[in-house]
């Protein structure tokens, strides 16, 4: 279904961000997608070669459709509802995830470290905190029960060792540790950046690079990680936007709100 | 609240429930007669999530009222939450996530009052505090969940939480305590004049949240008939028989959203974000005197939000049925 | 608001059980009927001086309005739902109960002991059962959550010392039995019979005579009851049914199918 | 079922699920397809309750299929249980009631089944019973409750339920262990090609039956456009993602009632009745000749039925709309 087109060289990192992790999905999987990059990530996988994908907001909607040009807010206004096969309870759509029923959940991220735990509740200790964050929402929630997919900037201050509070957990301490808290599903899958794409080791759960984006090297990637990365024996190099794909992401967010 | 066990004795619960009047009576009153019910210490669940349903105009009227130390528990907290702190009519959040919305970046006034703990943030799990309701609805002690386990946020409540071993699979299993909010605010589309309410649309937290609590207060853009409820009995969310307080009040969520008419006043909020972030105390201080302390009436309230403002959400509100 | 007319001396046993019970409601209360001669108890009460007693059904049904001539026969049909205020899951309107928004639960009984305990599930051993009885439906709910009142003929087979299978409890065993067992609210408040109306020792919790129906006998009550009553200090008669009762319950029955 | 633990580990439960095909698909089919989803063995649970939205075109494709040693449960059943008995395609109902209805007195088909040994009717609560589904539903091991303690029914059912001590109150509370059938039989108004189903009045324990169920087989008195659902997505109650099949099957219930189109078919009722208390085991057989195996198709047996019972119904099922 996906129309080969040419690359195109003029893009925004949102862009990068967006268009790299909608390459993750896969046609049929219900994702459980947050607003901003995530939304037009699943979005512009659905028009380009995944129609039977289906959407999932927090706020209680399942299957809406994005109406050009008025992405949510947040996914819990009415927006968010537009045409949607079903309304219904927040409680409701997040044990959805505890049934099983979805297969990826998808959001940003604030703080992510080498297990890939995310932080969203509080910079410094947690008990006097430098920077007191707005906390996990449906985050903490999503991250214990299914499999993640998280896309955010590669900054050295974002990607640290150990966050300072595990708010989502990834792989915790690694290995076995995930199990073994009483959080046998799930975990943290793919990790997408402007530089490069990040996986976890099957046995030690510490974040490695499966993929660089079109013209970054290795040593840019670790330079701008707070800690030692890991790289998978074969790092494939990524295909760069083509402009199909951010034609659609143009049509979607024509304000550029989310891809600016 | 803090001497009280984190849950209620079955017997407790049952006996505050045996004392409401639960027959069949008219409720309409004024939103400063509804101010009464809530008392200074109770714990007042919010309806609604983020910027959606909010019940503004009873927020309003608490503030007005000066109410004192009420706990607030909500789904997604918002500007109300700022405002609360702000007039010191709560020093204690429990939410799951605490900011005016995505778009408007991390509330400098939930910072300042967090930060340099004037006021408490308690954080749980967005399921976790749904589930929590949803226990208290159903009158039990407890609800089994899987989520928070390993994550700090389970850490941060660890004395209000119990992990077991399932007894039927052996599998770690979370308990959360119910929660059963002394007194919950909801916002609705219509409702009659007993508190038999139709809520169109995203429902959040509102139907387990009305039946946990032990006393409850609609507002609704409209007051309909009986006659009008009894027409489409299936789609009534909120039996009258938990309900002790029916407000009419139209635009009751401005300038947060309604769903099917009027989405978030979209200039008045960022007005907000601006000025509560250019000073967290002196931002929604003037922003509280002009909107919230210095209106005569809810209707002078709405005419200072503006007439624009007041159409403009409205037709973009009615917009979700355009089809 | 009650019309005070002559006493009727015509009338059947079930109207007689559905007069006698209906005077026990009090305006105001949620009363959770069944089908027959409760529901027609609760709505007499309903027309003739509790205007704001509510009736929940089962099925899942709040607040209906019967149409004289089209009572339901069963909980979870569409006739219960007819002009109702709500309409629920079953598992909700169950839920009612337990968190306590019901007065007074309210059923027919096939066998009930002197502690109140009704059978509706074997008679004979549960393991060889002579009948195999149709099982509790909500009974056990209903009377494990709420104050009960049951309506039923007085008939030796049917007040037995103990049941031959507990499915609705009563006071199981007497004393503080019941709570110890972990049900610590309601329980059986009146039996209703043709015959008399009964209630229960507040220690010893066993049934005792509160009133006699007028013209019979403690010899009577006594005769077709298969255990030793108690009776109380001071038994009043009840004064028959009255004319406006009788004349509601034909309006809301006229071809008698449920008090025939 | 016997070997199976009572309650599925949750590796196993979401293995099941993750395995399923989840996509936006079309899934019409036949009956007669939609029985081959049944497996032999198979914990099938059924929708609505009594003689109300019985999923009868489902029960009657699984009877003439021939199918063994199900395991049905429902909140309260009505003739297919008779039905089932009978045929021999099952010879366990979990249930709270068991009896054609009140009306019609003690089912002697049950009695000669369950009284001589030839069948099991393994008796729970109603709620017992919907809460068992609502757990399934919610991917937790076991709901907390407060009936079937004390009486006879809790003691029959000792082994598969939990009596603790709350954790957070000290009170006896009783855990009733999740149930999630293989499979789940349900008749909607309606539905599209790929199964949000949208079901108008009475729900009984259809939503959280299907949300736990493993499989789901939607029965639908007509399939509507995606579209259509789309214009009132808040009516949605069953999400297609949890549906296997659906099967257009007009009068789907016949002759038990759907909600808003048809009552029971009363005389046909009073026949059965009749011959089922005159020989409970010729009765049903000739009965099951005549209904189940003879008719050519759906339609066929409908005809069966009779067009004056059919409109008769009809009129008496659209009356609920009169007002």
């Amino acid at each position: 279904m996906t129309k080969h087109t040419k690359p195109s060289s003029t893009f925004t990192t949102s862009e990068l961000l967006a268009v790299m992790a909608s390459r993750l999905m896969t046609n049929g999987q219900v994702v459980f997608a947050g607003i901003g990059v995530p939304l037009l990530a699943a979005t512009l996988a659905q028009r380009l070669f995944a129609p039977q994908l289906t959407i999932l907001f927090e706020g209680g909607t399942i299957g809406p459709f994005i109406v050009p040009g008025e992405l949510p807010p947040s996914t819990n206004e009415q927006r968010c509802t537009r045409r949607s096969n079903m309304v219904l309870p927040i409680t409701d759509v997040l044990l959805l995830l505890q049934r099983g029923y979805v297969d990826i959940g998808f959001m940003g991220g604030a703080q992510i470290d080498r297990f890939g735990n995310l932080n969203s509740s509080f910079i410094g200790d947690a008990e006097n905190p430098k920077i007191r964050l707005p906390g996990t929402g449906g985050g903490n929630d999503i991250s214990s029960l299914t499999n993640m997919i998280v896309a955010m900037k590669h900054e050295k201050r974002r990607f640290v060792a150990d966050v300072d509070f595990i708010t989502s957990p990834g792989w915790l301490k690694g290995g076995g540790t995930r199990k073994d808290s009483g959080l046998p599903q799930g975990g943290m899958w793919r990790v997408v950046t402007d530089l490069a794409i990040m996986g976890f080791d099957d046995e030690t759960r510490q974040m490695k690079v499966l993929g660089l984006h079109h013209g970054v090297t290795r040593e840019q990637v670790q330079e701008n990680t707070g800690f030692e990365l890991k790289f998978d024996g074969k790092i494939e190099t990524t295909a760069p936007p083509r402009a199909d794909e951010l034609a659609v992401l143009r049509e979607l967010d024509p304000r550029a709100l989310y891809t600016a | 609240m803090g001497i009280e066990p984190l849950v209620k004795s079955y017997s407790a619960l049952r006996h505050e429930t045996l004392t409401r009047d639960r027959g069949l009576r008219e409720k309409v009153m004024t939103l400063e007669e509804a101010a009464k019910l809530v008392h200074d210490g109770d714990h007042v669940a919010i309806g609604g999530c983020t910027v959606s349903r909010t019940p503004i105009a009873m927020v309003w009227a608490l503030i007005r009222a000066r109410k004192r130390d009420l706990v607030i528990s909500r789904s997604i907290t918002s500007t109300e939450g700022d405002l609360f702190f702000a007039s010191e009519v709560s020093k204690h959040v429990i939410t799951s996530w605490f900011t005016q919305g995505i778009v408007w970046g991390v509330s400098k006034v939930m910072r300042h009052h967090t930060e340099n703990k004037l006021a408490r943030f308690e954080e749980w799990s967005h399921m976790s505090i749904g589930l929590r309701y949803r226990a208290g609805a159903m009158g039990i002690p407890f609800m089994p969940s899987r989520t928070m386990l390993g994550s700090d946020v389970g850490k941060q409540v660890k004395d209000e939480i119990k992990v077991m071993d399932c007894p039927f699979t052996g599998e770690k299993i979370v308990l959360l305590p119910a929660l059963n909010p002394d007194i919950a605010l909801i916002h609705v589309q219509r409702c009659d004049a007993f508190g038999n309410a139709q809520l169109d649309g995203l429902q959040f937290m509102d139907i387990d949240m009305a039946m946990a609590a032990n006393k409850v207060i609609l507002t609704t853009e409209r007051i309909v008939s009986n006659d009008q409820i009894r027409r489409t009995p299936d789609r009534t969310r909120i039996p009258f028989f938990t309900v002790d307080a029916v407000v009419e009040a139209p635009f009751g969520c401005a300038p947060h959203e309604c769903y099917g008419l009027y989405e978030p006043f979209f200039t008045h909020l960022d007005h907000y974000a601006k000025i509560s972030s250019q000073d967290p105390v002196k931002g929604p201080q003037q922003y509280l005197e002009e909107f919230y302390y210095g209106p005569k009436s809810w209707p002078d309230y709405l005419a200072k939000l503006g007439m624009d403002a007041l159409l403009d959400a409205s037709r973009r509100g009615r917009s979700v049925h355009n089809d």
